[in-house]
């Protein structure tokens, strides 16, 4: 029945089809191959990343559960922890950007529910090409508009994320998007089949033919003007039934009766079924009759490859599945036995009483393919600093306003203007500052999370610029108050069949965990997205750190903006020389060119462990790092967000370090924080700071309506604070009005 | 000349549509127990000044298809007439 | 006086109005379900914030079947208090309890934001404790708030509790989020005893979340009912 | 007998309607300047079964007045056929 190359259709290599039949032990059947095409993408599989993602370090004293898990999970003490993860919804975002990202959204709070917790907040991170094109407008404002539709009306708080916008995403959009979740830690479920004889049911919406191939199709290659042919598969969301679901799964977890659960996402009840068994070291036998379906009709390989959303797989004790489909039921819901736990370790499905498929579930899983793929180290442009002539001081404050207006750095408002980031009455720190807070309702502390990875500094020197986003994820958890715990990430890449991307993906690793390890926040788990390429055009390697961190004292909430005239700013860490990968040397002088700012990972651990001290002794009004647009742009931005009557400042420069007025103004340098602090305060500051070995400097005051920055006698900038802010609210409201 | 135009947007054969189940199964709750299923659409009126009818026809497939429908996940029709100076 | 939440299918706020009550007031609160019938041991129902059934057709629409309103109809008639907000506000549009109909924002957007109230009538059930004129700050987070009604319905059936407002009070075009008609934010029926707004005073009863000022709503009604005894 | 229904519920006029404003203007900024006015509403596809045409003609108009539209800012229209059996 298979015709001449029947691997090609499920997107296998030949030799990946021989494999196939030596775990068989025979030739595969349709169905069979389709499961394990889908089963062997590079989505499902990890394929090609796996041994490079077993150098993330994943253990630390706060861990109770790694990567391998729908989610991972923290230890908050006292019975209580927390399930976070990232993923990415690349692909079917750039088809259709408002189902395409709402259904990343639905997916990764189903990832939170399956542990048995309840969401508390979702974080979104995205890529656009530039904005000037209409069609990255129709992106932005449809997966906007779509992460808003799903979260809002679940009633999970969107709280934080951050956007960029670079050609190199001109048809490849990123949108990835990561949940948190609180579980009681006695109530932590995995997604295992454990126990031979128990019921497996299907609960959730019916089955119907959305999204077929999704995982194989659309995350595992690469686009084309075939793309848009592939659009029927296009999954749609339903957050009202997504929010039944969480109510009712809740509910059903409380009875204790729950065995594993895990949702049905990428390659559905084929990936939630093997998965389960396989962590299990369990099988499961399927009636595929007796899944509920939308559509009549529907063959076998549809149902088992459906990516239909707002279903769950769960493993329940034996006896208690008619409490479970009650509770289902009096959601609305339905949750029907399809299948049993068997011990013999195999996948088998049948329909109408005939076997279809007999798969081992280690085959589809554990036994997938490995690939050490090949790589080659790229050169990427270097700057000549030497060359460059520097911002003359009459630019300097035209050039700052510049800056604030750029899409990149300006106001995120318009974004999250459109989020309910209120809803569950926790957010102790809304949108807008360095990270986001929620607070806990059961006791003092709170958690706090931030999302960040900039893709120009990967792309020019991959190392570096993969320990630059776990720094920066770190060090803006801490100006918030909180100390950073550990972290999930989302790695977007281009095509890993080509060595450079391969070279750039290993880079990226290791500079991550180099950093990971220096921070002690390890990587409880994650998501790789490869194959963003259009066109032959990849894209920056992205990877995007969602990093968590606690505060013990909710009182120990900062923010950046300032709160009283007359307080004290004081800069730790040092200025050098920086031009490179930055926002002001891609504006003024249209270069991309490396390296970014170094890292100096001992500096940075000891300049936040100083900024926590400094904020849990009570001596921080306010504070801020500096990153994107450098220290001039920090300092604004504490302006602007300011507090009634302090929103300005007067700042001297001259002893903030940086040989040229540009690196001083704009330059990137990691490592370095800017902090407003009572006068009182400020001489023990100090002294603190040089207990740390910190380099820090009092630049100036909080005033209030203007942003003054000299440099020894000179005035720099001497701009009003109303005007610096309406090139900064202005500017997305601007470009996407077109 | 000034045109009429009335557009109708549906969802596409098997694209799911939460808001028309929702609606039966209101609507079966209500007591409407015959109700086998609601799909739900747009329904726009737009009123244009154009040339010709060809140049009104030409305008308004265009319009549907760059803007008010979504090509993934709808389909279009649309009806044209000319109307009386207002 | 006793608290009752009612949950409906895609409500979102019923956790959070019942932390309002139960741990910001501390008064006894519980749960009432969209199936019940009757409001038993309820003296003030609170229809939450949220997206019942999806708002599907139009917010509130469906909700507004859901057997719970018969009672929560009969409840308000016999003088019980009724706050709804924002969902709930919709849903007590949809079932006539106070006239007129939401329309989708004027941005097309969902808007998450703080938002200034002038209190315009401090004789309802849940502003009595407010002076008149008092400007409330309370965050909105919706897209469907733009208010429209006839203003003879209005006049005849309604009376209008709090306008959207700049921080000192004006009521401006510029501090309307949503083109609701004559920056109306919230309601009364005639008797004051049913009251529904857009802004989510829930969220703004408690210092850590940025504000207190929502909670004078539920003071107010704890006191009217102090005052006033059971009808 | 299975009855296929099409309902169009619109705003009444003089109901401002913020969604037709914006695709106005959208549609305009795409170069069609000739755009008038547009007024979005929505349409609805209905298969109920019902022993007559008259009743499902009641069954509709009752549905459409209790539910489907709002009578404060819409109007509502329909039309009904007969299906073949499926
Ligand atoms: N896509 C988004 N969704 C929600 N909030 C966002 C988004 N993008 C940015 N924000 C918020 O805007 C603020 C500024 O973001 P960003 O400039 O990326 O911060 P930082 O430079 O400190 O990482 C943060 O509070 C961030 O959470
Ligand atoms: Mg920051």
């Amino acid at each position: 029945m298979l015709e001449d190359r029947p691997w090609e259709a499920v997107g296998l290599t030949e030799e990946e089809y021989r494999r196939c039949r030596e775990l068989l032990g025979r030739e595969p059947n349709h169905l069979e191959l389709g499961l394990v095409g889908l089963m062997w993408s590079e989505h499902c599989s990890y394929k090609t990343s796996k041994v490079h993602l077993a150098k993330l370090p994943n253990e630390g004293p706060g861990v109770l559960q790694g990567p391998g898990e729908n989610a991972g999970v923290i230890d908050l003490g006292d019975g209580l922890a927390l399930a976070f993860k990232i993923e990415s919804h690349n692909h079917p975002s750039a088809i259709e950007p408002l189902q395409g990202a709402a259904t990343g959204v639905g997916g990764i709070l189903r990832d939170i529910i399956t542990m048995g917790a309840h969401p508390i907040a979702i974080l979104d991170s995205l890529r656009f090409g530039l904005l000037e094109a209409p069609r990255n407008r129709y992106l932005f404002a449809g997966v906007v508009a779509g992460i808003g539709w799903y979260g809002n009306c679940f009633g999970c708080p969107t709280v934080g994320g951050e956007v960029y916008c670079e050609p190199v995403y001109d048809g490849n959009p990123l949108v990835n998007a990561m949940c948190l979740g609180l579980v009681r830690t006695a109530g932590i479920i995995r997604g295992r089949a454990e126990g031979p004889g128990n019921p497996v049911l299907l609960a959730g919406a019916p089955t119907g033919r959305d999204g077929i191939h999704g995982a194989s199709l659309l995350a595992s290659r690469e686009f084309d003007e075939k793309a848009e042919e592939r659009r029927p598969s296009v999954q749609v969301g339903d957050p009202f039934l997504g929010k039944l679901l969480l109510e009712a799964c809740l509910e059903a977890r409380d009875t204790g009766l729950l065995v594993g659960v895990n949702d049905l996402g990428a390659a559905g009840l084929t990936s939630a079924c093997s998965e389960t068994a396989s962590r299990a070291g369990t099988g499961i036998e399927l009636e595929l009759d007796e899944v509920p379906r939308r559509e009549p009709g529907m063959t076998p390989y549809e149902v088992m490859l459906s990516e239909s959303q707002e279903r769950m797989l769960i493993i329940a004790r034996q006896g208690g599945e008619e409490v479970i489909a009650r509770i289902f039921r009096r959601w609305g819901l339905e949750a029907k036995i399809i299948g049993r736990v068997t011990a013999d370790g195999m996948i088998r499905v049948r329909e109408g009483g005939r076997m279809v498929a007999e798969v081992p579930a280690a085959a589809l899983t554990r036994e997938a393919p490995v690939y050490h793929r090949p790589e080659r180290a790229a050169e990427r442009p270097v700057l000549d600093l030497g060359a460059l002539p520097d911002l003359a001081p009459s630019q300097a404050g035209a050039w700052l306003a510049r800056l604030m207006g750029s899409a990149n750095l300006a106001s995120r408002e318009w974004v999250y203007r459109q989020y309910d980031h209120l809803v569950g009455v926790n957010t102790a720190l809304r949108p807008g500052s360095d990270a986001a807070v929620l607070r806990f309702k059961d006791r003092p502390g709170g958690v706090a999370a931030a999302v960040d990875g900039n893709g120009r500094h990967c792309w020019l020197a991959p190392r570096l610029g993969g320990a630059l986003a776990v720094a920066e994820a770190a060090r803006n958890l801490t100006v918030s108050g909180a100390r950073p715990v550990a972290l999930t990430n989302c790695l977007n890449f281009g095509n890993p069949e080509r060595p450079e991307i391969m070279w750039e993906f290993r880079e990226v690793i290791e500079g991550m965990a180099e950093a990971c390890r220096a921070l002690g926040t390890p990587v409880t788990g994650g998501n790789v997205s490869f194959y963003n390429e259009t066109l032959g055009q990849n894209i920056y390697p992205t990877p995007v750190v969602g990093m968590v961190g606690l505060l013990d004292d909710i009182a120990h909430v900062t923010r950046q903006g300032f709160q009283s005239a007359g307080d004290r700013i004081i800069l730790l860490g040092r200025t050098r020389d920086d031009l490179g990968g930055g926002e002001y040397l891609k504006l003024a002088h249209g270069l991309v060119a490396g390296p970014p700012p170094g890292l100096d990972l001992e500096a940075e651990v000891r300049v936040q462990a100083l900024c926590l001290e400094a904020i849990r002794a009570g001596m921080v009004r306010s504070a801020h790092d500096c990153s994107d647009g450098g220290l001039a742009v920090a300092l604004a931005e504490m302006a602007v967000a300011g507090g009634e009557g302090a929103r300005g400042l007067d700042v001297d420069l001259a002893a903030a370090g940086g040989s040229r007025l540009d690196t001083l103004l704009f330059g990137e340098t990691p490592s370095r924080i800017v902090l407003a602090v009572a006068p009182a305060a400020a001489e023990g500051l100090l002294a603190l700071a040089r207990r740390h070995g910190v380099a820090a400097v009092e630049l100036g005051v909080v005033t209030d309506g203007r942003v003054v920055l000299r440099q020894g006698g000179r005035t720099l900038v001497d701009e009003a604070t109303a005007d610096l802010e309406a090139a900064w609210k202005g500017a997305l409201p601007c470009l996407m009005a077109g | 000349m000034r045109w009429r135009a009335r557009v109708w947007v549906t969802l596409r054969a098997g694209v799911l549509d939460p808001q028309g189940a929702a609606t039966r199964s209101a609507l079966v709750s209500l007591g409407f127990t015959g109700v086998q299923t609601v799909r739900a659409g747009k329904f726009l009126e737009l009123e244009l000044v154009a040339a010709s009818r060809e140049e009104a026809d030409r305008q308004v497939a265009d319009m549907c298809r760059r803007l008010l429908a979504n090509p993934v996940t709808e389909d279009f029709r649309y009806e044209l007439e000319g109307c009386q100076e207002g | 006086m006793r608290f009752g939440v009612v949950v409906f299918p895609g409500s979102n706020c019923e956790r959070d109005c019942f932390h309002l009550v139960d741990q910001v007031l501390g008064r006894p609160v519980r749960y009432v379900w969209h199936q019940d019938t009757a409001l038993e041991r309820v003296d003030c129902v609170i229809l939450p914030g949220g997206f019942s059934y999806g708002d599907y057709l139009r917010p509130g629409a469906i909700a507004r079947f859901s057997p719970v309103m018969g009672a929560v109809a009969e409840h308000a008639g016999a003088g019980g208090l009724v706050l709804g907000i924002c969902n709930g506000f919709q849903i007590l549009l949809e079932a006539g309890l106070l006239p007129g109909a939401m329309l989708r924002n004027r941005s097309l957007q969902f808007q998450c934001q703080d938002v200034f109230l002038r209190v315009e009538d401090v004789e309802t059930a849940f502003t009595r404790l407010c002076r008149p004129g008092q400007v409330l700050k309370v965050p909105i987070k919706h897209g469907d708030g733009n208010y429209h009604v006839d203003p003879e319905d209005l006049a005849a059936r309604g009376r209008v509790v709090f306008r959207y407002s700049e921080a000192d009070g004006r009521v401006t075009p510029e501090a309307n989020p949503n083109g609701s008609m004559a920056n109306i934010a919230g309601l009364a029926n005639l008797e004051g005893n049913v009251v529904g707004l857009m802004p989510h005073p829930e969220v703004s009863a408690e210092e850590v979340l940025g504000g207190t000022d929502g909670r004078v709503l539920l003071e107010s009604a704890v006191r009217y009912w102090e005052e006033r005894g059971p009808c």
